[in-house]
C-alpha cells in the first residue's frame, strides 16, 4: 500500500532526467520513505511527455548511477584492503621495534628478579620475549615500567593478527583468483604494490615478477627474507619450496599466472578454476625436472 | 500437458529436453534457438524452479516487478523478458557488474546497487504500487525484507520469495527456520501458498502472499 | 640473643680474608640468618691469627666490597635512565606512526559513518586524531578494526606518559644537579648521548653545547624541532626563550653551566646551589641586553 | 657542671661556644682543636643532639656498635671516633660515597651498602652480641628494623634509635605516630627512655631500649 507522504520526492525532482549525471546523482544520494507513482508524476509535472520516455530516462539514470556505484564500492573495498595491510605491516613493526627495546631492558633487570631458587631463564627476541616479560609480577618502578611497554609489544602483535585475518578476509572479494593464487597477504601486497587492480591487471609479467624487489632488498639486508632478484612472489611456496636452480623458471611461471589471474579479476571479476589448474600444471612439470636431476 | 504457463514463458526444446524459455538476449550462454527463445534453467534460479514445480504465481506479461537479490541478473533476465517495468536490487558490487550487462540490453530492466534492507534508499526510483515484490536473498532476516518492501506492492500484488533456511540459521531444522519465517511475514502477508525446492534447490522454500489490508504501512 | 644456626657461616668461610677480591665478593653475595662471634671465630678457625687482623681483614674487605657496590649501583642506575629514555623515545615515535595511519585510514570510512543529523567533523592529526577514532562507536568490521588500531596508539601515548615520569624521578638520583639545571628529560638525553655521566663530565662546554646534533638536524628536516646548530640543548627554555640574536650566548652560557654541573654530579654527588645561581646570574646578563636593545 | 659524657666524648670550646667534640680525623669542614678534637653538631646529628640533651646512653668507650641509616658518615664518624668496632649500614649509594671516605681513615669503620630491613644480608659479616644498635632510618616501618636488627644485640645491649614521625605517616600526629611506634617496639624491646628532640630536630623521638628476654630470636 502506498500511503501518501507529501514530503516525499521522486528521483526526478532532484535531478534533470535530461542531464545523465544529475539524473545519477539523484539515483544514488537521494531517498524517500515512501514509493509513488513516479512515471505518472513525472509526465504530469512534465519532466518528460509520456510514461516511455519516462522508462527510458530511468533506465539510463539507473545503469549509469549502478556503473557509477560498483566502481566506487570496487574502489573503496581495493582502498580499504590497502589501508588494512599497511597498518598489519605498521602493527608488526612496531611490535618487533618495543618488543626488542623491552627485551633488551629486561635482560638488565632479569638478574636481580628472585625467581625461587633457579636462574632467570634467558629471555627469548622479539614478541616471545615481550611475553614472556609481560608475564612477570613487577618488583620495583623499573619492572613496572618494563612489564608495562611487554603488554604493549604484545597487545601491537595481537592487532597485527586481526589485520591478518581481516586482510585474509576481504582479499577475495576484492580479486578472487589473485587471492586464491598468491594467498590473500601476498595478494594484497601485490595490489598495495601496483597501485590497485586495475594497475596491476595492466602490467606484463615480467613487471608482477620484481614488484617489491626493492622492499624485498631492503628486507634481505637487514637479515629477513631472501634474494631480491624476484620481488615479494619469492616469498611465495612455488618459489620458495623449489629447488633454487629452478627458481628462476618457477618464478616466471608464478608471474605470468598472476598477471593473468589480476586480469581475470580486473575484467571479469569471477573465479576461474583454468588459470589454477594451468598454474598446477607448470609447477608440476618444474618440479618434475628437480625429480629426474 | 502442463498447466498453462504465464505469456512469455514457454515450454520449447533444447538439444532433446523440453524446458521452460523466454526471449531476449543471452546472458550467461544459455542456449537459444532459432526464435530467440532463451532456456531458463531452474537449477541456477528459485524462480524457474517455483514454475518447473507448477506454482500458480499468475504472472501477466506486462507486470511491474521489484526483484530483490538480482545477484548476476541470471533470473532476473528472464523476468524482464516477460514482465514490464522490472527493478533489479543487488547488495554487492561484483554481481552487480553482470547485472549492468544484463540491464545494457534490456531497455525495461532497472539495476540498482541498494541494500534491500533499506527501501528508503531506492522509494524515490521504484514506483508503487507493483504487481510484484520478488525476494531471492541469501541473508540473514529474509522475513523482514519482504515486510520492509511491501510498501512497493499494489492492494492486490503478491510476494514471491525463495527463503534458504541456512541463510536464517546454520545450524537449525529448517522446517522450524521456515516456521519461524512464514509467522514473521504473517506480521504483514497473508501466506497464500509455500512448497520445498528441494527437488531443484536444497532447504529453500517457495512462499506466495499477499500484503494484509490493515495498516497500510509496511 | 644470638641464637646457634649450625647452617651460618662467617664471610671469612666463603672468601680468603687475604684476597681482597674473594673477600669483597663474600661480603656483597653471601647471607646468614644469625650472627655470631665472628672475630672469635676466624681467630679459632685458623684464618686470622687474632682479632687485630680479624679487623683489619674486615676493614679492608667492607671498604672494597662498599666501593664495588656503590659504582656497580651508580652504574645500573645510570643505564636504568638510558633505558627509559630509550623506551620513552620508541612509545613516542611508534605511537605517532600508529596514530598517522589511523587517522589516514578512518578518514576514509568518515563519510560513511552515520554521526546523526550533521556531517562528521575533521578528525585532528596524530594522536588526538587516534583518540577521537578510539570514541567511535564501529559499524562495520573495518570500523571495528580501524578503532582497535586508535586504541593501540593511545596505549602507547600513555606509556609514553609514564615513562617520561619515570625519567622526571629516577634522572635527579642519578644527577642532580644536571637534572635541575636541564630539567629531567633533556638531562638524560645528555647523558644518553654522552654515553654516561663519567663521559659527560669529561666533555668540553663545546662539545656539550652540540650535543645530539645529528637528531636535531633530523628533528628539524623532519618539521619537529628548530635549528641543529645547537644540540639538544637548543630546546631549553633559556636558549628557546631568547630573542633570535642572542641565542648563541645563551646556548654558551648553559653549556658551559651544564659541563660544571655534569662535573660536580660525577665527582661530588651533591646539589650545589652556586652553579645554579651562576647560570642566573649570565642568564639575566643576557636577558637584560633584549632590554636595551 | 654537666652529667658526666661518656669516654671518648668531651665538651670542648670552638670559637667562644662550648660544644660536643670526639678526637678523629676531620670529616664535613668541622672545626677541630689543636688537640684534634673535632666539633660535634647536635643540629646535623641525631645521636649528638641526644647526648646534648643529656640521655644517659651509658657508652662505655669501646662498644661494639651497629649503626643503621649512615648516610654520609657524618654521625658515625664520631661514633667511630669513641667507640669499638663500627658496623655503618646505608641504603642509598650516593651518600655511601661519602661514607667511604669517612671510612678510609677510620680502622674500626666498617661501611655497607646494605638495606638495614634486611639483616640476613649482612649477618655473616656484623658480629654478634654487640653493646649497641644506633637507628637513624628515614623509612616506613622503623619498629620493624629495630626488631629485625635485635639479633646483633648482646642480651645487655641497648637500641638507641632517633624516630622520624613524618617517615611513618606525613599526615598523622607526631605523638599518635610514636605511640604506635612504641607499641611495635615493644614485641621485641622493653623501653628505658624517650625524649623528644625538637629543640634541635622536628618531629623526631629518641628512644632507648632493651632487647627482651623471651623469645631469643627476633
Amino acid at each position: 500500500m502506498s500511503g501518501q507522504n507529501p514530503g516525499d520526492s521522486g528521483w526526478f525532482r532532484y535531478g534533470d532526467p535530461n542531464d545523465a549525471e544529475s539524473a545519477a546523482t539523484a539515483i544514488t544520494e537521494r531517498t524517500a520513505e515512501q514509493p509513488q507513482n513516479w512515471p505518472a508524476e513525472a509526465v504530469r509535472a512534465g519532466f518528460v511527455e509520456d510514461e516511455d520516455e519516462y522508462y527510458d530516462a530511468l533506465h539510463d539514470a539507473t545503469v549509469r548511477a549502478t556503473r557509477e556505484a560498483v566502481q566506487e564500492r570496487e574502489t573503496a573495498t581495493e582502498q580499504q584492503l590497502q589501508y588494512t595491510i599497511a597498518a598489519m605491516d605498521d602493527a608488526e613493526r612496531t611490535a618487533n621495534e618495543i618488543a626488542e627495546r623491552v627485551v633488551e631492558w629486561a635482560g638488565s633487570l632479569a638478574d636481580s628478579r628472585s625467581e625461587g631458587e633457579g636462574r632467570a631463564p634467558d629471555i627469548p627476541g622479539g614478541v616471545d620475549g615481550a611475553r614472556a616479560v609481560a608475564a612477570w609480577t613487577p618488583e620495583t618502578p623499573a619492572e613496572e615500567r618494563v612489564v608495562s611497554l611487554a603488554e604493549r609489544a604484545v597487545d601491537l602483535d595481537a592487532e597485527r593478527a586481526e589485520l591478518r585475518s581481516f586482510v585474509e578476509s576481504q582479499a577475495p572479494a576484492v580479486a578472487p583468483n589473485l587471492a586464491e593464487m598468491a594467498g590473500p597477504v601476498l595478494a594484497a601486497r601485490l595490489l598495495s604494490l601496483a597501485g590497485g587492480l586495475e594497475s596491476l591487471a595492466k602490467k606484463p609479467a615480467g613487471t608482477v615478477q620484481v614488484l617489491g624487489a626493492e622492499d624485498a632488498l631492503f628486507a634481505h639486508l637487514r637479515g629477513r627474507g631472501s634474494s631480491p632478484k624476484h620481488g615479494v612472489i619469492f616469498t611465495h611456496e612455488h618459489v620458495r619450496g623449489t629447488h633454487p636452480d629452478n627458481r628462476g623458471s618457477a618464478a616466471r611461471a608464478l608471474a605470468g599466472k598472476l598477471a593473468i589471474a589480476a586480469r581475470i579479476d580486473h575484467y571479469a571479476g569471477e573465479f576461474r578454476q583454468s588459470v589454477h589448474d594451468d598454474l598446477a600444471d607448470r609447477m608440476a612439470t618444474i618440479r618434475d625436472r628437480e625429480v629426474g636431476e | 500437458m502442463s498447466t498453462d504457463l504465464p505469456p512469455g514463458i514457454q515450454r520449447r526444446r533444447f538439444d532433446g529436453r523440453e524446458r521452460l524459455a523466454t526471449r531476449g538476449e543471452p546472458v550467461y550462454g544459455e542456449p537459444q534457438d532459432e526464435e530467440g527463445w532463451r532456456a531458463w534453467d531452474a537449477g541456477r534460479s528459485k524462480l524457474g524452479a517455483m514454475l518447473e514445480l507448477e506454482l500458480n504465481l499468475g504472472f501477466a506479461g506486462d507486470d511491474g516487478v521489484l526483484y530483490l537479490g538480482a545477484a548476476s541478473g541470471t533470473t532476473v533476465s528472464h523476468v524482464a523478458d516477460f514482465a514490464g517495468p522490472t527493478y533489479a536490487v543487488e547488495f554487492a558490487p561484483r554481481p552487480t557488474r553482470d547485472l549492468l550487462a544484463v540491464a545494457d540490453a534490456r531497455p525495461n530492466l532497472f539495476p540498482l546497487l541498494k541494500d534491500a534492507r533499506a527501501p528508503e534508499t531506492y522509494a524515490h526510483v521504484v514506483e508503487a504500487g507493483l504487481e510484484y515484490v520478488v525476494q531471492d536473498v541469501a541473508t540473514r532476516g529474509q522475513a523482514t525484507v519482504a515486510l520492509r518492501n511491501r510498501r512497493f506492492l499494489a492492494p492486490d500484488g503478491r510476494l514471491v520469495a525463495a527463503i534458504k533456511a541456512r541463510s536464517e540459521d546454520v545450524l537449525e531444522d529448517p522446517d522450524d527456520v521456515f516456521s519461524d519465517v512464514l509467522d514473521d511475514l504473517r506480521e504483514g502477508y497473508a501466506i497464500t501458498d509455500t512448497r520445498r525446492l528441494d527437488r531443484f534447490h536444497d532447504d529453500h522454500l517457495a512462499v506466495v502472499a499477499e500484503p494484509r489490508a490493515d495498516d497500510g504501512r509496511s
